[in-house]
């Protein structure tokens, strides 16, 4: 039964990231990806790692969905109502997808895998958060940093008024100057 | 798990079993494709054009703090073991975050059209 | 307390979670009418869109148009397998509270694909304007879960519900509890966050559906908001905890009211316009849900 | 076939409004008999089994009529409503055909036999898809039966994929719609702009692909052309808006109106609780729409507006309603960046023509609008005469632009007739 669920969910994993290459739509390839993502949380389910399974599921949905937004206000023919390809660059590809796989296959097949020491934790999901406030802390907080850094970044390139817009430019305004009023304040 | 995958097939066959009906009772088979409701008025371009959101930045914004439930989540289960030092730690990490939230929020990138 | 059920309850639970889902339908009926009589509409208008002819429209996408409604339905179903039922419970997932989440964000990717598909203009914005929609809910939703995980120390649905054995959630975090209803609302694209399927939009999503496919996507509504309902009774209600009746039926009662509240606020209020609610999500909810963390957290080290 | 028959004896009947100028007294009725029966009216052509036109028809109000009857799924009904006292027994009798064992989806037209035009389809002023090979208009099976040969009829020229069905007369007819659709999308901005550059391809379903132009951010964007109206319910009769859309964004409106049809002497109240309901619908406020909705039919039957008190409050009160629609279609516009409140000052008001006055203390915006109704329906229930202006069409284009879609319908709607007389004092 386990083992029927996974080989399902292993070769529809590879079909749906296959496809997201095959399809037209720009919706269709990001739907495409998200079912792949969904096949790969369903196997990490099957490893009995609840938390990281369901959290790939969760993340994926929301971040695919995110994605489709941007694949579709930047590339052309978002739909594939117009016959297109996505192939770039045939040859080159193929070369360097071939090698890539050789190399992870190879490394599957050579590389010798470590014998399981002990048992499981009856606890991955706690397992983790122990890890996240001790050994990993440091790691952590680097990623607080570094998801701040995003934050104002991404404002920074991408809002096209910023507060010397809205205030003016001593920033003397009290309510600030924009084209339509938020639900906060006027 | 075995559950999960009961449920799942169990309703999808209920979504099919209800196509199923719909077939058996409708008055009429799924006709040719009709034009899109416009008042009325033909449709002058496929409504499936590069869509411009303008709340770009929020999704930015939203992924970011997104990001910080993967450890929010364990982090719950040994607040009570680690103790103090979990809660100020995490909240630390929180306010970093919302820091970042006022400063777009100052920006204008909550405010859009 | 909450145990482990037999295999075949988890299609109980689904069987449970569609009764209620008309029960709710039913209620709406009655409301819009003001009368019994309207008890009968919502069986009406299925008996209308079974015998309706489906349709297509010009160079839509059927494959995605018609899979979003029914991986709402799909997704309801498979959130509501991690509510407790009383005593029992179809699936104990150590990851309950997480599993509900990841399930109700599949009404994202659903109602994102209703509107693209029809290739319509209507459902195009509509798809857009829920997922605004979940940008500006989903965080205050997130915290809401994760407070209450807090208080348990648990993610096992159970074990929250254990937790309240003493005091219910609801009494010590009312601020979660109001983002959680707040988020149940707009998950299930009820009531003031009806914004996707609004009259402005000419129906938004449902704008070019008729048919069966018309009739799945209402259901998924119901469905969803029901689940959602249903999860707020172990979260934040004490779960199947009362005096005197069984514990199955406190359950269902104490659903039964969430639902009917969430129900009878469709009239009370107008429409929210997302350009107003991410704004006040991001900068009230979102602040005042991280101090109910805050203080459960402080809570649960003092306990 | 007997369970179709069972379900479909149940069936309500859910009409999709079209009101042609001077329809208002047959729309009401309409709505009084839907609500009657506590069935909502469809906002869109695939949720209703009945197309409603209520007042008298026109050239130009058949066409859109058509091309809208060819949307609705079957089962179908067609059902003209010219005079409000012909609501009861035209809807009545739909519905019976909608219910009646002996209904065929080929006799789904109109009694009456009225209106003959066929679908327009994709452009007015382009070659007809419907070519003569494909048995098009020819296939007609009569007047009374407006697009009914469409069950059967060319298919292929609406599939996504026009050459999977090869013909040699499809290729013809995508060409020239394809020709057509050039036109169109070029005309906006004087050129093919087109990134994609799909000249001498196949148009999938003989429509263009949205073609880019200049935002007002100085990004360059596809630009959707959008037209609401007439068909479009709740929706003033006989207006058109087109708009262009970037995202859900309005850069561009303009609007026009079909020629007045007969006028009704109007009781200003109705008249206000009327507007009132259209704009409570498009809030999404169904409670309060139903309210004033009924409280419309009362004062139109002559009957006193009890309950008139207790829903004006519930609306003034509503935080919720004036957080959604302040500071929403403000007038007059400086353009997106005015700031509402300060900037309408009772010299831009003037400057602006018709524009109510809304006293001294609400914005020009949808919610200072509604309130202003609000005002002068307080006004009439107080026993005092009160006179409406005529909106003015021309305050719609500088009104919608920089708004969203939605917004859009909200500010349409908000500019109804607005009452003159001495502004109550607000309260606040």
């Amino acid at each position: 039964m386990q083992l029927v669920v996974f080989v399902v969910c292993a070769v529809g994993a590879v079909a749906a990231g296959a496809a997201v290459f095959r399809v037209d739509s720009m919706a269709r390839a990001t739907f495409a990806l998200l079912a792949s993502f969904v096949f790969v949380a369903v196997d990490v389910l099957l490893l009995h790692l609840a938390y990281l399974g369901v959290l790939v599921i969760l993340m994926m949905i929301m971040e695919m969905v995110v994605m489709a937004v941007f694949m579709i206000m930047y590339m052309m023919n978002p739909a594939g109502l117009m016959p297109m390809s996505m192939m770039h660059n045939r040859r080159g590809a193929l070369a360097i997808s071939a090698g890539t796989f050789v190399l992870l296959a190879a490394g599957i097949l050579l590389v010798r895998w470590p014998a399981r020491r002990g048992a499981p934790p009856a606890e991955p999901t706690r397992q983790l958060g122990e890890a996240l406030m001790g050994s990993k802390m440091l790691v952590m907080m680097v990623l607080g940093l570094a998801l701040f850094a995003t934050m104002v970044a991404t404002v920074v390139l991408a809002q096209h008024r910023g507060r010397y817009d809205r205030y003016g430019d001593e920033l003397e305004r009290r309510v600030p100057d924009d084209p339509i009023r938020g639900g906060v304040g006027r | 798990m075995t559950a999960v995958l009961l449920v799942a097939g169990v309703a999808s066959l209920a979504v099919l079993a209800l196509y199923g009906v719909g077939r058996l009772v409708r008055v009429a088979a799924q006709g040719a494709p009709r034009a899109p409701f416009l008042s009325g008025n033909p449709p002058v371009e496929h409504a499936l054009s590069r869509y411009h959101v303008r709340w770009y930045t929020v999704t930015m914004l939203f992924l970011a703090f997104d990001m910080e439930m993967v450890f929010m989540y364990p982090w719950t289960l040994v607040v009570a073991t680690v103790g103090a030092s979990a809660v100020i730690e995490m909240f630390a990490f929180l306010a970093v975050l919302f820091a970042g939230v006022l400063y777009a929020w100052r920006e204008g990138a909550l405010r859009w059209v | 307390m909450v145990r482990q059920a037999p295999l075949w309850t988890a299609l109980l639970a689904g069987a449970v979670l569609l009764a209620l889902a008309t029960i709710a339908a039913v209620g709406r009926g009655v409301a819009v009418a003001r009368r019994a009589a309207g008890a009968g509409t919502p069986v009406a208008e299925v008996a209308r869109l079974l015998a309706q002819q489906r349709r297509s429209t010009l160079a839509a996408d059927r494959l995605l148009w018609r899979s979003g409604p029914a991986a709402v339905c799909v997704a309801a179903a498979l959130a509501a397998l991690v509510v407790p039922l009383g005593r029992w419970t179809a699936w104990d997932s150590p990851v309950g509270v997480v599993w509900f989440n990841a399930m109700e964000v599949v009404v994202w990717a659903g109602l994102w694909l209703v509107g693209w598909g029809a290739n319509s203009v209507w459902g195009v914005v509509a798809g857009y304007r829920f997922l605004a929609q979940g940008l500006a809910y989903e965080l205050p939703h997130m915290f809401a879960l994760t407070t209450v995980a807090l208080g348990a120390g648990s993610l096992r649905v159970g074990d929250v519900v254990a937790a309240q054995s003493g005091l219910w959630f609801v009494v010590w975090m009312p601020v979660a509890f109001v983002a959680y209803l707040v988020a149940a609302l707009a998950m299930a694209f009820w009531g003031p966050f009806d914004a996707p399927a609004q009259a402005d939009l000419a129906g938004g999503l449902g704008a070019e559906l008729s048919g069966v496919d018309a009739l799945l996507l209402r259901a998924g509504r119901y469905l969803m908001l029901t689940a959602a309902a249903a999860f707020a009774v172990p979260a934040f209600l004490g779960g199947g905890a009362g005096p005197l009746l069984p514990a199955w039926l406190w359950s269902l009662l104490k659903t039964v009211a969430v639902l009917g509240f969430l129900v009878w606020l469709r009239d009370r209020l107008p429409t929210v316009r997302m350009e107003r609610y991410t704004e006040l999500s991001w900068l009230v909810l979102l602040p005042a849900t991280l101090v109910q963390a805050l203080l459960v957290a402080i809570v649960v080290l003092l306990r | 076939m007997g369970l179709t028959t069972a379900l479909r004896r149940r069936t309500p009947l859910r009409p999709l409004i079209v009101t042609a100028p001077g329809g208002e007294p047959a729309r009401m009725a309409v709505e009084r008999w839907c609500d009657r029966h506590a069935w909502s009216p469809a906002y869109a052509p695939a949720q209703a089994n009945a197309l409603v036109v209520c007042g008298p028809g026109s050239a130009a109000l058949d066409a859109v009529v058509a091309e809208v009857w060819h949307q609705l799924p079957l089962p179908r009904r067609r059902v003209t409503v010219r005079a409000a006292d012909d609501a009861d027994a035209a809807l009545r009798h739909a519905l019976a055909a909608l219910r009646s064992p002996s209904y065929r989806p080929d006799d789904a037209a109109e009694p009456d036999g009225h209106g003959t035009g066929g679908p327009r389809y994709p452009e007015p002023d382009q070659p007809a898809p419907d070519l003569p090979a494909q048995g098009g208009p020819g296939g007609h099976d009569g007047p009374g039966e407006p697009g009914g040969h469409r069950e059967h009829g060319e298919p292929s020229g609406y599939d996504v994929h026009g050459h999977e069905h090869g013909g040699h007369d499809d290729r013809a007819h995508e060409h020239s719609a394809h020709e057509g659709g050039h036109e169109h999308s070029g005309h906006e901005d004087g050129g093919h702009g087109h990134g994609h550059g799909h000249g001498g391809m196949v148009l999938p379903g003989g429509v263009a692909m949205a073609d880019r132009g200049a935002d007002r951010d100085g990004l360059m964007l596809d630009r959707l052309h959008v037209t609401l109206g007439p068909a479009l319910y709740p929706w003033p009769a006989g207006l058109t808006v087109r708009l262009v859309l970037q995202g859900d964004v309005v850069q561009e409106a303009a609007a026009e109106l079909l020629p007045a049809g007969p006028r009704h002497s109007v009781v200003p109240a109705v008249r206000l609780l009327d507007q009132a309901h259209c704009l409570l619908v498009l809030a999404g406020w169904p409670g309060a729409a139903r309210d004033a909705r009924r409280l419309r039919d009362a004062v139109r039957a002559g009957a006193a507006p009890t309950g008139y008190r207790r829903w004006a409050t519930r609306v003034r009160r509503s935080r919720m309603l004036r957080w959604s629609l302040s500071g929403l279609g403000p007038l007059p516009g400086g353009g997106p960046g005015t700031p509402t409140g300060a900037g309408s000052s009772a010299g831009a008001r003037a400057r602006a023509g018709a524009v109510p006055p809304t006293g001294a203390g609400p914005a020009n915006d949808v919610y200072g609008r509604l309130s202003a109704w609000l005002d002068g329906l307080d006004a009439v229930f107080a026993g005092r005469a009160i006179e409406l202006v005529e909106p003015d069409p021309g305050l719609l284009p500088a009104a919608l632009a920089g708004g969203d879609l939605a917004a859009a319908r909200l500010v349409v709607a908000s500019l109804g007739a607005a009452p003159v007389h001495e502004p109550v004092p607000e309260r606040a």
